[in-house]
């Protein structure tokens, strides 16, 4: 007998461990592969330290970003422009602040930016292609009908060139950070409609969705609960790649002048288009906005890109 | 600092390459109204008064000599002698008359501000005016009593002469060119305004300057003059070829000039200076004449209406480092609202001097302790007197905080944003400055003070009576005067915060010899000529 | 009374073209005039070649696909006609049971809720609790443990998969349930698991399936009558045995002696009928006779031209073909190059050859 | 000799971030001039990297293939890429299970034929298109010529597999591995592709190595069957001693469990327990173990060895590789003998077995 | 095939319509009128009530509208309130460099992307692959500004390599034919001209092509990735073809479907990238002129640029979709 239950027991081991290293869920795995890409991992990098410095930034500043501190140095001196030294690690600006205290508080001004821009172009985007999507699969002849509608807005969205948009945006809204982040925003809207509509179009013939309107479940519940959870991968994907070009579209709005009014809060867009100006004398003062920026936007498009790659099944090898 | 140098230095020599910050709007100036416009044709057309070469005095142009009965009414002209048009033709009379005529006699589409700002800012309306808003005609004719003098009555006195004389937009054509531009009707139907098709293609235009224009390449943002040879002046052009080009970024234009792609530009970035200077670049200093101040509205806070309070901002911005770090050098703090070029400057205007404590004193005495100013300031922008807008306002704003006022920024695009919002009195403090059209206080003064706006918001009959009356005093010194008193008048009752007065820089490449420069920006490119 | 009648059903799915707007230019016929009875408690089977309709006729009972005409009368109803509400609501007495076991669950519901959803839709249980004792019972009929409850489908295999599904359909407790390739994706050694089952159920439970496959043995071996699909139509009805003993149309015969028998014996011993040629395509059915184009016995005129129309040989045997009768007592031969005999000891003529030859 | 002798074929995937997987772990197989050799078994079981594996289209980075296939003499395991390009299509080739996929859908079926042909018989131009039309109309094409010109997506299923097939043979090639090549096909085309691989290998006397997991498909056409299991062979006979006395009891239930056209109704079917996901690591014993009835403890010490089937009357070359395999002889119930079944089933489907993963 | 084009053509009318309908409106909401920036400092209230009135900004919207759409018809689009010309004269003026600014920066594009994204991803995970993927994502990254300016400092001022800015060296003898600068040196054999032209070229349209470039690279490595994994390029594997075959006719045929469509939506990117790449090199074309147009509130420009746009935007969809259809015979229409 106990032979009998040791034999049962040692299968029983063995077969368990062998469920361990197989399978896994999509999801398990794409996370696995995304540990392991170097992408992936610098991606992460770079956006974990750059939320860290916006959270705390302001608690870490060593000088007031705001106050002329070494006004009277820099404005003696004019054209010397005050490089890195010990008091300020990455120097003064054209104002006599410190550089480095404005780059800490200013990546929050820039993580608001980016992630509030780009909420509100997922929201709307995906509100429109969501709408969209679901009315043209289950909505019948009208459903085909406003789906027609809304996507002709959204090409005439797309046609206009994004930039167009921003400006003509901040010239109808007036001048303030709301402003940015709604003109940056607007222009994600017609990615995101697209993105969404499209991916729920593929989901609405899955077998799934099929099967669940087979069992007598309401069309909204189809929707709701079925579709669109599924179709949001490629959209949050999406998101990462749009928060990187939110932040870049917002330093080109700034240095169009339509940035944030407060030019006394430090923010890296207005840094870098401030800077551009002495960039001959003073190419510190624009290297450290504009590294700011590129590397963020590096590291949420990495991160994007990667996960695109690891979410998508044909890739994997 | 560059291989190119030498690429050019050889066949190109002969051509100047000017870079400018904008399109001109057209080629006869006549039309325009703006410096970008006037640069170009000054090289071309001639007035009949001009400006001393570096300075503000009006000495002949065209006209050697000039004269106006007492009233001033009448003003004769006695032409030069021996003055050929690039198209052959000779200055008479007739001719300045002619020109009179033209403009006087304009309709349609000529008579919207768009084409003949000047004009109706000076002259009045037209022999038939077509609209409402077009003011009443000041001009009244024009007469050859013989082949070189001419006589301009006008209606009334004002201000505007003999300065307004001196004006590109009064530039003389020739006759030919005058019969050519009639056949040229811009009057193009409904809603559009059409600048006249000679006014955009070199060819038609002619006029007496030391070059003349060959080709507008509007593709490439090109205008290019040839040198005149029957010039009539005492030398002819330094260069065979002028060419503006157009370059709107001004770090663009100041890369163009290092990597030798121009030969000059205007509109320095005060903080390109050292740097410029310093790998060799010319970089002269022009004379001050223009005005940069901090407007006030005085309706939207009843505070604002408190003289106090307009003193305590007075005392609590540091007007002395702004000129020290934002403006090119040779700039000045201004004590008034015209600078010290100008007839008319007064020595005796109250002053506020840079003195925190005691705005602070004042506000607390007017009960303004609380104070929050809307201020506004323009984005996207340079303006000769003003080199850097936002920063201009940053050291304002600390400035103002520093006292204890709360600052409320409100930046705006320059256009049209910021000059509908501050002239239909939308924020409490704003920047803004103007640059003269010719020596006269009244082009300052009068543009601000001769009644109510909404761009300061208060009233005031001394300042304004006292406006009006100099507008119509033909006498020249009793006008000086009068300024003088009004200036007075005006910095004591402190409707605004006069700042500064910043020379425009201008810079050049290390081989050239330079112009004689201008505070009016009336640079004769002429005198320029290859090392 | 049969639980299930279909009179002249007919889905046509419309060809649309255009980037604009969608201009309809044609129709598919995926399924063109079915009319089939199934009874109470029965089994019946639909075989066919991919393409041929089936499972748009499996969807078309539930109105998953549009029905471009005909009637779905279920337990005297016509679902066909039935407002969009009420049939919702019937689908609770309809289920169906998906070819892809993995691709018909959400990956990203855990098994209560997929099987929670059907009874929270038609108001099954007053509460969780009580409709989780009522899943419970399911998961153990089906033969999966309780603790399977919290789990995601991904974390299951194949077989296990589809007794999820099956369970998904039975805790409504439905009449009839509609399997559409149940067993196809599944590796041989489980298949026999999942027939098991469902037989199993069938007899407890007293259920009636719709059976479609493409596997005939698989069909044979759970349905009591079988239809044979033949682009959109019923070409051959009849119960299991019958069928298999002696199919009647052309198509069933060279279907029966295509599939291939795990056996070397049988193998190497069977005379087989190939076919020539492909499915020619539901958009552009052939006149006539939708099988004239590959049918060995075709004559001249009537196949090309007329449609023939199911007719009852013997016994619940229906065929639809002018000349069922005269191919099983041979008075037609197979003729033409449509098809070629493959006669055991390796040698293989073409069935054309001896036709002409003898003529 | 055999053409192909494949010895210890063993293929380990060590992907990014993953721990290594070994899909094939030890094939072992000989192939004869003109003969069919099946290789059968359940998916994922290795069919389709073994053959990758011998044809050289595994990806070179994460992949570790070990063991010998000797090829005339040459191991096509340790061949270099380009000597294996040349051998490829001219002395081995092979067909895909879906030929829509495999087909460049951008390139006219024409092209895909003459490249071949120019590439290993240096014919160019017409005479390429000469012979490639030649080749279509031989697998069953007909009009030919226009064919040449039409993309894949014009042709049908059955054509596409048969353009496929067309390829593969253009050089007579003296190995052809066939993975699945009727699997996306219908049953009645399906016996069309068989009828043409039966043909092309008798009239050329082609190794066939043909893969598939239908055994219907591998009782007509094969002349010796492999039946893997999780990367190993498990039962290697001569087709009809497999089907008619299989010892593997993983061979023996699976022959078992399928629903037979000409078997009896009514029965319940015998199904197999668990399935290949319960499965353990070879290294630990016999990898069927968890789902075999007759598993004893000498299963779990290591892998069993691939031996003769012992035993009186055993047939020459039955290899098995089971400790204890199974003796008794499947019955083989036809149509003739209804109700004369086998009611023992194994054992029922046990529920708990089942679902304790 | 030309009814297609000719339908697919009509089908934008509707389009375009329900477009300018929006942007009038939404265009003549914009606060500020043409007038401030016509006179500047000099601008004052009667002067404003005085062009508005000339152009009629003082009637109703719906009346303005359909006064606008009734000269459409007319095919005039108006005078551009600014510099008084026709606005379509403005664009045929300023296209041509627009034109081949785009053209340069999608060479670009094309012409680097291309290799590069394959072979990242035939060596995907390599250095190779990780450098041309960040270093082309790096390109997005940079704002064009920013880059405008690097270049110039890099290439033109301390290098002396290439111009500054503008389309053509100052003084250089060229013929306007056709307003195409490359164009016009070859067909009157000005080839000075010419490679004067393209030398200008060459940094703006470095600076435009970043963002297309990235977006190149990384589409065709996505596409390369994922062809590899194709079953027809195992097929053609196991022919024994050559590799160049191989990767030619097979993987890259195929690979590049995807990059013809991205490249004809890139086209939208590209001219708003072009308001900024042509600014900052005084490039003087369309771009630039509606960059300052917009601050003008030139009505007639902006509308008829839209217009303009939005009519390039889709027909170089609709070339795409028949290109598209060309070269994937799977799409193509009988
Ligand atoms: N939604 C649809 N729109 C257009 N055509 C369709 C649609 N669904 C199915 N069809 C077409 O209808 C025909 C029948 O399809 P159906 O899926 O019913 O066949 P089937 O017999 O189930 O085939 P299989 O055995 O491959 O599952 C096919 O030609 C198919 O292409
Ligand atoms: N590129 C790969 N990387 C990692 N694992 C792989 C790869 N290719 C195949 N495998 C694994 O190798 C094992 C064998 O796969 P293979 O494709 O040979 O199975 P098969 O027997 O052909 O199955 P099927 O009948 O489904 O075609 C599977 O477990 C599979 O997951
Ligand atoms: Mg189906
Ligand atoms: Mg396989």
């Amino acid at each position: 007998m106990s032979t009998k239950t040791d034999k049962i027991d040692r299968l029983a081991a063995l077969t368990a461990q062998r469920e361990t290293t197989t399978g896994g869920s999509l999801w398990v795995e794409a996370f696995r592969r995304l540990r392991s890409s170097k992408m992936a991992l610098i991606g992460v990098a770079i956006m974990a330290l750059f939320v860290v410095i916006a959270l705390i930034g302001p608690w870490i500043a060593p000088h007031n970003p705001t106050s002329q501190l070494w006004r009277d140095e820099v404005f003696t001196n004019r054209g010397e422009f005050v490089g890195p030294r010990g008091e300020n690690w990455l120097g003064l600006d054209h104002l006599g602040r410190d550089q480095l205290s404005r780059m800490l508080v200013g990546a929050r001004q820039t993580l608001l930016v980016g992630v509030i821009s780009t909420v509100l172009g997922f929201v709307v985007g995906a509100l429109i292609g969501g709408v969209s999507g679901a009315a043209l699969a289950f909505g019948g002849r009208a459903g085909q009908r406003l789906d027609t509608v809304l996507m002709r807005f959204i090409d005439m969205m797309l046609a206009m060139p994004s930039l167009l948009l921003a400006v003509s945006i901040a010239a109808v809204m007036g001048q303030s950070l709301t402003t940015v982040m709604i003109a940056v925003g607007v222009v994600q809207v017609p990615i995101f409609a697209r993105l969404l509509r499209g991916s729920m179009l593929s989901q609405a013939n899955a077998d799934y969705v099929l099967a669940a309107r087979a069992l007598g479940v309401r069309r909204r519940r189809v929707v709701m609960g079925h579709v669109l959870p599924n179709s949001l991968g490629p959209v949050i994907v999406q998101s990462t790649l749009a928060l990187a070009t939110a932040i870049i579209e917002a330093a080109a709005l700034s240095y169009l002048g339509l940035g944030n009014p407060d030019a006394a809060q430090p923010e890296w867009g207005v840094m870098l288009a401030q800077a551009e100006r002495f960039f001959d004398e003073a190419p510190f003062m624009a290297i450290c906005p504009a590294l700011g920026i590129i590397v963020t936007a590096l590291g949420f498009t990495l991160l994007g890109e990667s996960m695109r790659e690891a979410l998508d099944p044909k890739l994997r090898s | 600092a560059s291989e190119r140098d030498d690429d050019n230095s050889g066949g190109d020599s002969e051509v100047f390459v000017f870079g400018a910050a904008g399109d001109p709007a057209a080629i006869d100036p006549s039309l325009g109204s703006d410096g970008e416009t006037f640069r170009v044709t000054r090289q071309a057309f001639e007035t009949l008064i001009d400006h001393e070469p570096g300075g503000t005095e009006l000495v002949g142009g065209l006209a050697h000599d000039w004269s106006s009965n007492e009233e001033g009414t009448e003003w004769t002209f006695e032409l030069e002698e021996g003055v050929t048009f690039h198209d052959g033709e000779e200055l008479t009379a007739e001719v300045v008359c002619q020109n009179f005529d033209r403009w006087y006699n304009w309709a349609g589409t000529y008579q919207n501000t768009t084409l003949s700002y000047y004009w109706q800012a000076v002259f009045g309306g037209f022999a038939e005016n077509e609209s409402e808003d077009v003011p009443e005609p000041n001009y009244v004719g024009c007469e050859a009593p013989d082949e070189l003098t001419a006589t301009i009555t006008v209606a009334e006195p004002s201000a505007n002469y003999p300065g307004g004389f001196s004006l590109q937009a009064f530039s003389i054509h020739s006759p030919k060119a005058i019969e050519a531009y009639a056949e040229d009707d811009p009057s193009g139907e409904g809603e559009n305004i059409t600048f006249p098709g000679y006014s955009q293609e070199a060819g038609t235009v002619a006029g007496t300057g030391p070059f003349q224009v060959s080709e507008w390449n509007k593709g490439n943002g090109e205008v290019t003059l040839e040198r005149f040879d029957d010039y009539w002046g005492e030398t002819d052009a330094g260069v065979e070829e002028l060419v503006f080009r157009t370059i709107p970024e001004e770090s663009a234009r100041r890369q163009a000039l290092q990597a030798g792609d121009i030969h000059g530009y205007d509109l320095v970035a005060p903080a390109d200076v050292s740097t410029l200077e310093e790998e060799g670049f010319q970089v002269p200093i022009r004379g001050v004449f223009n005005i940069l101040y901090m407007g006030i509205i005085q309706e939207r806070q009843p505070e604002l209406e408190d003289v106090q309070v307009r003193q305590a901002l007075a005392h609590a911005l540091d007007r002395q480092n702004i000129v020290d770090t934002q403006l090119p050098e040779g700039g000045v703090a201004a004590t008034q609202f015209i600078p010290d070029t100008v007839a008319g400057y007064s020595e005796d205007v109250q002053t506020y001097e840079y003195d925190p404590e005691l705005a602070q004193e004042l506000l607390a005495e007017a009960g303004a302790e609380n104070l929050t100013l809307e201020f506004c300031y323009p984005t996207e922008v340079t303006r000769p007197y003003m080199p850097a807008p936002a920063d201009i306002y940053e050291l304002l704003r600390a400035d103002l905080e520093a006292v204890g006022i709360t600052v409320e920024p409100k930046p705006l695009t320059w256009n049209p944003d910021y000059q509908e919002t501050t002239r239909s009195g939308g924020c409490d403090v704003y920047l803004l400055g103007w640059t003269g059209d010719f020596n006269d206080a009244y082009n300052f003064l009068g543009t601000w003070f001769d009644g109510y706006t909404k761009e300061w918001g208060f009233q005031n009959d001394e300042i304004f009576d006292l406006l009006s009356e100099v507008r119509t005093e033909p006498d020249v010194a009793t006008r000086e005067a009068m300024y003088e008193e009004a200036n007075e008048a005006i910095m004591e009752f402190l409707p605004g915060v006069p700042i500064s007065s910043s020379p425009p820089s201008i810079a050049f490449s290390p081989d050239v010899n330079l112009p004689t420069v201008s505070p009016l920006t009336q640079e004769n490119f002429a005198e320029v000529s290859f090392k | 009374m049969s639980l299930l009648e279909l009179n002249e059903v007919k889905v046509h799915f419309p060809v649309k073209r255009g980037v604009f707007f969608d201009r309809t230019v044609g129709h598919v016929y995926a399924v063109d005039g079915v009319s089939l009875t199934i009874e109470a408690g029965q089994t019946y089977g639909l075989v066919g070649e991919s393409g041929c309709g089936k499972t748009t006729l499996g969807r078309a009972v539930l109105r998953l696909n549009e029905i471009t005409s005909g009637e779905v009368v279920f337990d005297g109803t016509d679902l066909a006609a039935l407002p969009d509400e009420e049939m919702r609501r019937s689908r609770r007495r309809l289920q169906m049971v998906f070819q892809d076991p993995l691709g018909s669950l959400n990956p990203r519901q855990n098994i209560e809720s997929i099987l929670a959803e059907g009874m929270a839709a038609h108001g099954i249980g007053a509460n969780r609790t009580e409709r989780r004792a009522k899943i419970v019972e399911v998961l153990e009929r089906v033969g999966l443990p309780a603790d399977a409850l919290s789990r995601y489908p991904h974390e299951f295999s194949g077989g296990q998969r589809q007794r999820i599904g099956i369970a998904r359909a039975l805790v409504l407790e439905p009449d009839l349930i509609i399997c559409d390739e149940p067993v196809s994706a599944l590796d041989v050694s489980i298949q026999a698991q999942v027939i098991n089952l469902l037989e199993e159920l069938q007899e407890s439970m007293g259920l009636t399936y719709l059976v479609i496959a493409h596997d005939l043995a698989v069909v044979r071996h759970i349905s009591d009558v079988i239809g044979v699909m033949y682009l959109g139509a019923l070409v051959e009805e009849a119960p299991s045995d019958l069928l298999y003993a002696e199919p009647r149309h052309p198509y069933t015969r060279a279907l029966m002696s295509a599939v291939p028998v795990p056996d070397p014996e049988v193998e190497d011993n069977r005379e087989r009928i190939l076919l020539r040629g492909d499915l020619p395509s539901p958009a552009n059915p052939p006149t006539g006779c939708r099988f004239h184009t590959r049918c060995p016995w075709r004559q001249a005129e009537r196949c090309d031209t007329e449609r023939p129309v199911l007719t009852e040989l013997a016994d619940g045997h229906r065929v639809a073909c002018h000349y069922a009768a005269e191919i099983a007592d041979g008075t037609i031969q197979p003729v033409r190059e449509l098809a070629e005999r493959i006669i055991p000891e390796g040698e293989s003529v073409a069935v054309s050859e001896k036709a002409d030859t003898g003529e | 000799m055999p053409l192909l002798s494949v010895d210890e074929l063993k293929v380990t995937f060590q992907g990014q971030g993953r721990r290594a997987s070994t899909a094939v772990s030890g094939v072992s197989f000989d192939v004869d001039e003109g003969q069919v050799v099946g290789l059968v078994g359940e998916s994922g079981c290795g069919k389709s990297v073994t053959s990758l594996a011998l044809m050289g289209l595994l990806p070179k980075k994460g992949v570790r293939v070990e063991g010998r296939a000797d090829y005339r003499g040459t191991d096509l395991l340790s061949l270099r890429p380009s000597a294996m390009r040349d051998l490829r299509g001219t002395q081995l080739a092979m067909i895909f299970q879906d030929p829509l996929s495999s087909l460049n859908p951008v390139v006219p079926i024409g092209v895909q034929v003459t490249e071949i042909l120019s590439r290993h018989r240096g014919m160019r131009g017409q005479a390429a298109r000469d012979e490639a039309a030649a080749l279509l109309e031989r697998v069953g094409i007909p009009d030919p010529t226009r064919r040449l010109k039409e993309y894949p997506h014009q042709l049908s299923g059955g054509m596409r597999q048969r353009a496929l097939i067309a390829m593969a043979v253009a050089c007579a090639p003296r190995l052809l591995i066939a993975d699945e090549p009727t699997t996306a096909l219908d049953v009645t085309i399906q016996a069309q592709i068989l009828e043409l691989l039966k043909e092309l290998v008798d009239q050329e006397g082609t190794a066939l190595l043909m893969i598939t997991h239908d055994l219907g498909v591998v009782a007509g056409l094969c002349d010796d069957v492999n039946v893997l299991y999780a990367g190993k062979v498990v039962e290697s006979a001569d087709r009809r001693n497999l089907f008619a006395e299989p010892a593997h009891p993983y061979a023996h239930g699976l022959l078992n469990s399928i629903p037979r056209l000409d078997a009896p109704r009514g029965q319940p079917l015998n199904p197999v327990r668990g399935s290949i996901n319960d499965q353990i690591a070879w290294a630990d014993g016999c990898a069927f173990a968890p789902r075999c009835d007759h598993y004893t403890l000498e299963c779990l010490e290591g892998a069993p060895e691939l031996g003769p089937l012992a035993g009186a009357g055993a047939p020459a070359g039955h290899q098995v590789r089971c400790v204890n395999p199974v003796r008794e002889r499947l019955e083989t119930v036809t149509l003739a003998d209804v109700g004369a079944g086998d009611d023992s089933p194994a054992e029922p489907v046990t529920q708990k077995e089942e679902t304790s993963e | 095939m030309l009814r297609l084009v000719v339908r697919r053509l009509l089908q934008l009318i509707p389009t375009l319509f329900g477009l300018t309908v929006l942007l009038f409106i939404w265009i003549h909401r914009l606060p500020g009128g043409p007038a401030w920036a016509l006179l500047g400092e000099r601008g004052n209230e009667a002067a404003r009530r005085q062009i508005e009135e000339q152009l009629g900004l003082n009637e109703p919207l719906l009346v303005q509208y359909g006064r606008w759409l009734r000269r459409l018809f007319e095919l005039d689009l108006g005078n551009s309130v600014k510099t008084g010309q026709p606005v379509w004269d403005e664009f045929t003026l300023r296209f041509p460099a627009t034109f081949e600014l785009g053209v340069t920066a999608l060479l670009f594009a094309v012409i680097i992307g291309i290799p590069l994204g394959y072979f990242a991803a035939r060596r995907r995970g390599s250095w190779l692959d990780v450098t041309a993927v960040s270093g082309s994502l790096l390109g997005i990254c940079v704002p064009v500004f920013f880059l405008a300016m690097i270049l110039r400092s890099i290439f033109a001022v301390n290098l002396g390599w290439l111009p500054s800015g503008g389309r053509l060296t100052t003084g250089i003898d060229a013929t306007d034919v056709t307003g195409f600068a490359v164009l016009d040196g070859v067909l009157t054999g000005e080839f000075d001209a010419s490679w004067d032209a393209i030398q200008h070229l060459i940094l703006p349209g470095l600076a435009l092509a970043s963002i297309p470039l990235a977006v190149v690279v990384r589409i065709t490595r996505a596409s390369v990735l994922e062809v590899l994994s194709e079953d027809y390029v195992r097929t053609a594997e196991s022919k024994g073809l050559r590799k160049s075959v191989v990767r030619g006719r097979h993987v890259l045929r195929n690979a590049l479907l995807p990059v013809v469509t991205t490249v004809g939506l890139l086209t939208g990117s590209l001219l708003s990238g072009a308001v900024l790449t042509e600014s900052a090199f005084s490039f003087g074309g369309i771009g630039s002129f509606i960059r300052q147009a917009i601050s003008d509130r030139d009505y007639p420009v902006l509308m008829g640029f839209i217009l303009f746009i939005a009519l390039l935007y889709m027909l170089i969809n609709l070339v795409v979709d028949l290109t598209y259809g060309l070269i994937d015979p799977r799409v193509r229409v009988n």
